[in-house]
């Protein structure tokens, strides 16, 4: 959609590309994760009876600009036993693996980026390079710690897809099919079409479908939150043990990247779980737009919807942050293990009885 | 042939996060695995031992409180103790009860720190705010008091530097009254969540032979199940004449002796503590607490070991006098000193995360350790 | 409940000689001395006896009597020799509840006495650093090294009260 | 199979649990105060930076003896019986120049022990806490009045005082020796004189 009217607007293939693929990153990334890395600060602290910070503009709102600031001008330290290369390439790998996924993410029915039709097994491929990123950072800085705390992401993420994948293919066997933009469309007209109320089937199916597609939602949201190492699972940075995992040894821009990495992800991921449960992009009550008649507000009214609903799941992470205490290795390979696959194989198994009813 | 594993050693060095000061863990790995634990301490020592000989009596008290920094009010309470019976002096009836009310306050205020930092070393950094803010209330109380928030030099050999500030009872009431809700609160939030059970619960588990062999005490004792509290069981002060019971580790949650209940225990202390308090507020009698101060501390010949229930364990002091007016001896037995040699055999077979867990649950302070 | 005569009566019949005395003079609590190499044999008698029963050792700590004969030398620095350093041991009975203090003293040139680590697990520390401070020599003990002092700290045993500062230590100023 | 299923639901009760309380601590208003804007009201009893009114001093050198860091040194000087040093607020006379009043606050560990054995009280703590300086020397505060070459001339008058009463005393000794010396040379005349008076009678 955005790419044929660019085109239109342009006449040049390569041009359009270019601003596409830029646009999700300037108009969308870099300033969520400004007003993010506030919005972490001042929830946290609201939460635990303090301030936050207030010094930088009124209340603290330039304070990102502060800190980004800050890490331009700080020192980039590359430790002289490390292993160069790699050491410059994991930030930008983790950052690659993150940015990309939005590539695939409809931010409203006009605003999307590629609406390729295996979209959402796209993002989960390409966050796997966010993997390589990580362990390409722990083997590279050379430190004991960072090498444990890459080991424990590594394992970490890669055990967290299968859960993940396991829910997307109950969702897939449930609508028919894979791409976002046709979840969304799928998912229309009033919040009791969201899938997380059994989607827009009727009767008996759909009350079924409840129970279950609220485990699961419950399912994928906290296996997508071990992959982008939150809280509880946040063990490859977790500070008492690993001082801080594998980016002990990055500073200034290259911890930045990190940084930026990381709230890009945490959207991606609550973009994600909006999608197959809360209709993405889909108002609960209907268009303004349609209404009063003016077409080009919905995509504006979309939009609005589904940063709304980004945003809610990013505040509810930041809440988990600042309420749970870490897990233990182990505990968190038993939890995925024993807990959620098996959970999601069931779940599995019923809706695909369910559709075939 | 079986896999050849080549033991990793990781420093835990005495710039770490979660080593609650100046304290060196050096740590046989076999992956996350924990094979050998070796404490080195002595960063943080200060030559307590050898400042006392060239002090006179009264001038010890301001090092006493830099031992246990964070119970500084009780180190006092034990050499005042000490003294006072070394010289056979009697002290007024509301000395006593000021120095039980203030030791109390300052049990709760240690609790919160140990409580709060565990909390934040398993990864919940709000309960830590939490013990914190409330921590600071019970310092607040101090400062009106004596003038000072960590460091108080307020409990002098027979008698105290200052009487109690007129809204001093107020202000306590009110604490009590707002600290109760914050107790439970903290129980939600922290004590019974399910990940922080799993990570405490059945993790270095200390049977109680080995505590008493090593002479482990306070709430690491009771945790291991043994009703065992110097304010009742080698009572000194006025301390029976309250009433209050002693909380034991019952193995609620995983085996008894286990980091939970050494939590737990600490948990239910600070209630204890809360009753001992609003007890002793009612009934404090009027007097002067200042009479009973000796102006020349020259006591005869002679030694004692007298021991007091700190809030870490059992704080021991050993005074030799020569007659002159300095001590010829103070040895100080530290519970965090004791409880140090126990944890390198707490954390065999546990893995990297559970070292932070078990030293967060023995709550150890290094002022005391290296004196 | 045994009072400190009745355990020195008992430990007298049992070990005999090496059990040198009951001291009760100095106020506040009696001691018995001991002999400095029997240590072990009477501390192992004490924890297992069935009417003494002292399974907790509650603090063992050198002292330095300061009895020797002082020589000042010329800038008024005393060193003392001869006289003895001792080592107090208070065990207490945590069931039966009555504590005792052992006392052994050894000479100041080279002072030993037998280790109590196989009986109490918790004067492994006690000891290391009763040698840290006093050069108090423990016998068998299974790791004796500095423990609060920095391990290759040569300048003699800090404590003793003939104790002087060194000018340098690896290069760092001591006394600043 | 049965605690799978109890652990589960507890995990996921007590997650949500710790969750309400967080949330319900949104609204609670901070405790925090912005330090350098809004400053701490102290209580009256605080103790911070020491203050020593000099007025009152009479240099008997009680707290320096009572301070267990010795971070107070304290020098004096007899005053010249003619000087009036005036008399402390409790009406105490003065008598001792005090020339050096040093306390170096980088030592001091604010413990009090100084504050209660003054007899004329006149040094005490206030709540001064922020006084950082960027060199340690500075951290030693000089409390005497006195301009320094007021203090060499008080030391100087000592000086001569002590000189002159030397010299009286040697004066004065040399004077009893002559009149020794003198006694027992005239001791012999006496004799002859009162034989002469013995033969006029």
């Amino acid at each position: 959609m955005m790419y044929d009217w660019l085109f239109s607007l342009t006449g040049n293939e390569i041009l359009a590309m270019f601003i596409v693929s830029l646009l999700p990153l300037f108009a969308f990334i870099l300033p969520f994760a400004l007003i993010a890395v506030l919005a972490e600060r001042k929830v946290s602290a609201h939460m635990q009876d303090r301030l936050g910070p207030m010094r930088v503009g009124y209340h603290g709102i330039l304070q990102t600009v502060a800190d980004i600031i800050k890490l331009l001008q700080k020192e980039d330290l590359v430790a002289t036993a490390t292993d160069k290369t790699l050491f410059n390439f994991a930030p930008l790998l983790v950052f690659m693996g993150s940015y990309a996924a939005f590539a695939a993410i409809p931010f409203s029915g006009f605003f999307i980026g590629s609406k390729i039709d295996l979209g959402i097994i796209f993002i989960v491929g390409v966050t796997g390079l966010v993997v390589a990123g990580i362990l390409m950072a722990g083997w590279a800085s050379n430190n004991k710690y960072s090498l444990l705390g890459a080991m424990r992401a590594a394992a970490q993420i890669i055990s967290y897809e299968i859960p993940t994948l396991l829910i997307i293919l109950t969702i897939v066997v449930l609508t028919g099919t894979l791409s976002l933009y046709d979840l969304s469309e799928i998912q229309t007209a009033y919040f009791w079409n969201w899938l997380i109320f059994g989607g827009p089937f009727f009767g008996l199916q759909k009350l079924l479908l409840i129970p279950l597609m609220i485990l699961s939602c419950l399912i994928i949201y906290t296996s997508t939150l071990a992959e982008v190492n939150r809280t509880p699972f946040d063990i490859p940075e977790a500070e008492s043990e690993l001082v801080s995992g594998y980016h002990t040894e990055y500073s200034g821009m290259k911890f930045a990247m990190f940084f930026l990495a990381e709230y890009a992800n945490m959207f991606a991921v609550s973009a994600i779980v909006a999608i197959l449960f809360f209709g993405g992009y889909q108002s609960p009550f209907g268009y303004l737009g349609n209404s009063l008649g003016w077409s080009w507000l919905v995509p504006v009214e979309q939009f609005f919807w589904f940063t709304a609903k980004g945003l809610f799941f990013v505040f509810v992470q930041m809440w988990l942050r600042w309420t749970l205490p870490r897990f233990r290795v182990d505990q968190l390979m038993a939890f995925c293990w024993k807990y959620l696959i098996p959970f999601s194989f069931v779940i599995l198994l019923i809706v695909g009885l369910i559709t075939l009813m | 042939m079986a896999l050849k594993t080549e033991e990793m050693v990781l420093n835990m060095g005495p710039q770490h996060p979660s080593t609650h000061g100046v304290l060196r863990l050096e740590l046989q790995l076999d992956g996350e695995i924990i094979i050998d634990v070796v404490p080195h301490i002595g960063y943080l020592h200060r030559c307590f031992e050898k400042h006392c000989e060239a002090m006179t009596y009264p001038q010890v008290i301001p090092y006493t409180d830099r031992m246990d920094y964070l119970a500084s009010m009780y180190n006092e309470f034990g050499y005042a103790v000490a003294m006072e019976r070394l010289l056979k002096i009697e002290v007024p009836e509301r000395v006593e009860y000021i120095r039980v009310i203030m030791g109390e306050l300052q049990r709760i205020a240690s609790h919160l720190v140990a409580l709060g930092t565990y909390g934040a070393d398993i990864g919940a950094f709000t309960p830590f705010l939490f013990c914190f803010r409330d921590r600071e209330r019970i310092l607040h109380l101090f400062e009106i008091t004596c003038g000072a928030r960590l460091l108080y030099n307020y409990i002098w050999i027979g008698g105290l530097s200052h009487d109690l500030h007129p809204d001093f009872i107020r202000l306590t009431k009110e604490f009590i009254k707002d600290f109760r809700p914050n107790l439970k609160e903290l129980n939600d939030l922290l004590s019974f969540n399910q990940i922080f059970i799993e990570r405490t619960a059945n993790v270095g588990v200390l049977p109680l032979e080995t505590a008493i062999n090593y002479g482990v005490s306070g709430p690491n004792l009771r945790g291991s199940g043994f009703k065992w509290d110097l304010r009742k069981d080698d009572p000194y002060s006025v301390y029976n004449k309250f009433d209050y019971d002693i909380p034991i580790g019952t193995g609620e949650k995983g085996k008894v002796g286990d980091c939970w209940d050494r939590y737990f225990v600490r948990v239910k202390e600070m209630e204890e503590s809360l009753k001992i308090v609003e007890q002793a507020i009612d009934t404090i009698p009027d007097g002067d607490v200042t009479s009973a101060i000796p102006k020349r501390i020259k006591p005869p010949e002679g030694q004692i070991y007298t021991r007091v229930e700190n809030p870490r364990g059992e704080l021991g002091y050993f005074i030799i006098s020569d007659g002159s007016l300095n001590p010829a001896r103070v040895k100080v037995r530290a519970p965090s000193f004791v409880t140090m040699q126990v944890f390198s055999e707490l954390c065999k077979g546990w893995m990297v995360a559970d070292v932070v867990a078990i030293l967060g649950s023995v709550d150890i302070v290094l002022g005391e350790i290296d004196r | 409940m045994k009072t400190a005569e009745e355990i020195f009566n008992k430990l007298k019949e049992k070990f005999g000689s090496s059990i040198i005395e009951l001291k009760t003079d100095k106020p506040l609590e009696p001691f018995i001395l001991v002999n400095r190499l029997e240590v072990d044999k009477i501390c192992l008698f004490l924890r297992d006896e069935r009417d003494l029963l002292f399974d907790s050792l509650m603090n063992l700590s050198g002292v330095d009597d300061a009895n020797g004969e002082k020589i000042k030398d010329e800038t008024g620095l005393e060193t003392i020799n001869g006289g003895t350093l001792s080592v107090y041991y208070h065990l207490e009975s945590t069931n039966l509840r009555h504590k005792l203090t052992l006392k052994t003293s050894t000479e100041r040139e080279k002072p030993e006495v037998v280790t109590v680590t196989e009986i109490w697990k918790g004067a492994n520390w006690h000891e290391r650093e009763a040698y840290d401070m006093y050069g108090v020599v423990f016998l068998n003990h299974p790791d004796l090294r500095r423990i609060l002092m920095p391990y290759d700290w040569e300048f003699g045993y800090p404590l003793r009260k003939d104790y002087k500062n060194p000018e340098f230590y690896q290069g760092m100023k001591v006394p600043y | 199979m049965r605690d799978y299923i109890v652990k589960f639901w507890q995990g996921l009760f007590t997650i949500l649990i710790g969750m309400k309380v967080t949330f319900k601590h949104l609204f609670v208003p901070a405790v925090t105060i912005q330090y350098p804007s809004v400053k701490p009201q102290l209580p009256e009893r605080e103790r911070n930076r020491l203050y020593v009114n000099m007025d009152d001093c009479i240099g008997c050198d009680q707290c320096s003896r009572a301070c267990p860091v010795s971070c107070i040194e304290i020098e004096t000087v007899k005053s010249i019986p003619g000087e009036v040093l005036g008399t402390t607020s409790n009406g105490k006379k003065k008598a001792l120049w005090v020339t050096k009043f040093n306390i170096d606050f980088a030592k001091c560990c604010y413990c009090q022990l100084c504050v209660f054995p003054c007899p004329t009280e006149c040094i005490y703590m206030t709540d001064v806490y922020e006084f950082s300086e960027f060199s340690r020397e500075s951290l030693v505060y000089d409390f005497v009045t006195l301009l320094p070459e007021e203090r060499e001339q008080k030391k100087k008058n000592f000086e001569e005082l002590q000189a002159k009463k030397e010299a009286e005393k040697i004066a004065a000794a040399k004077k009893a020796a002559e009149e020794k010396a003198a006694a027992q040379a005239n001791k012999p005349e006496e004799p002859k004189s009162d034989n002469k008076e013995e033969n006029k009678q």
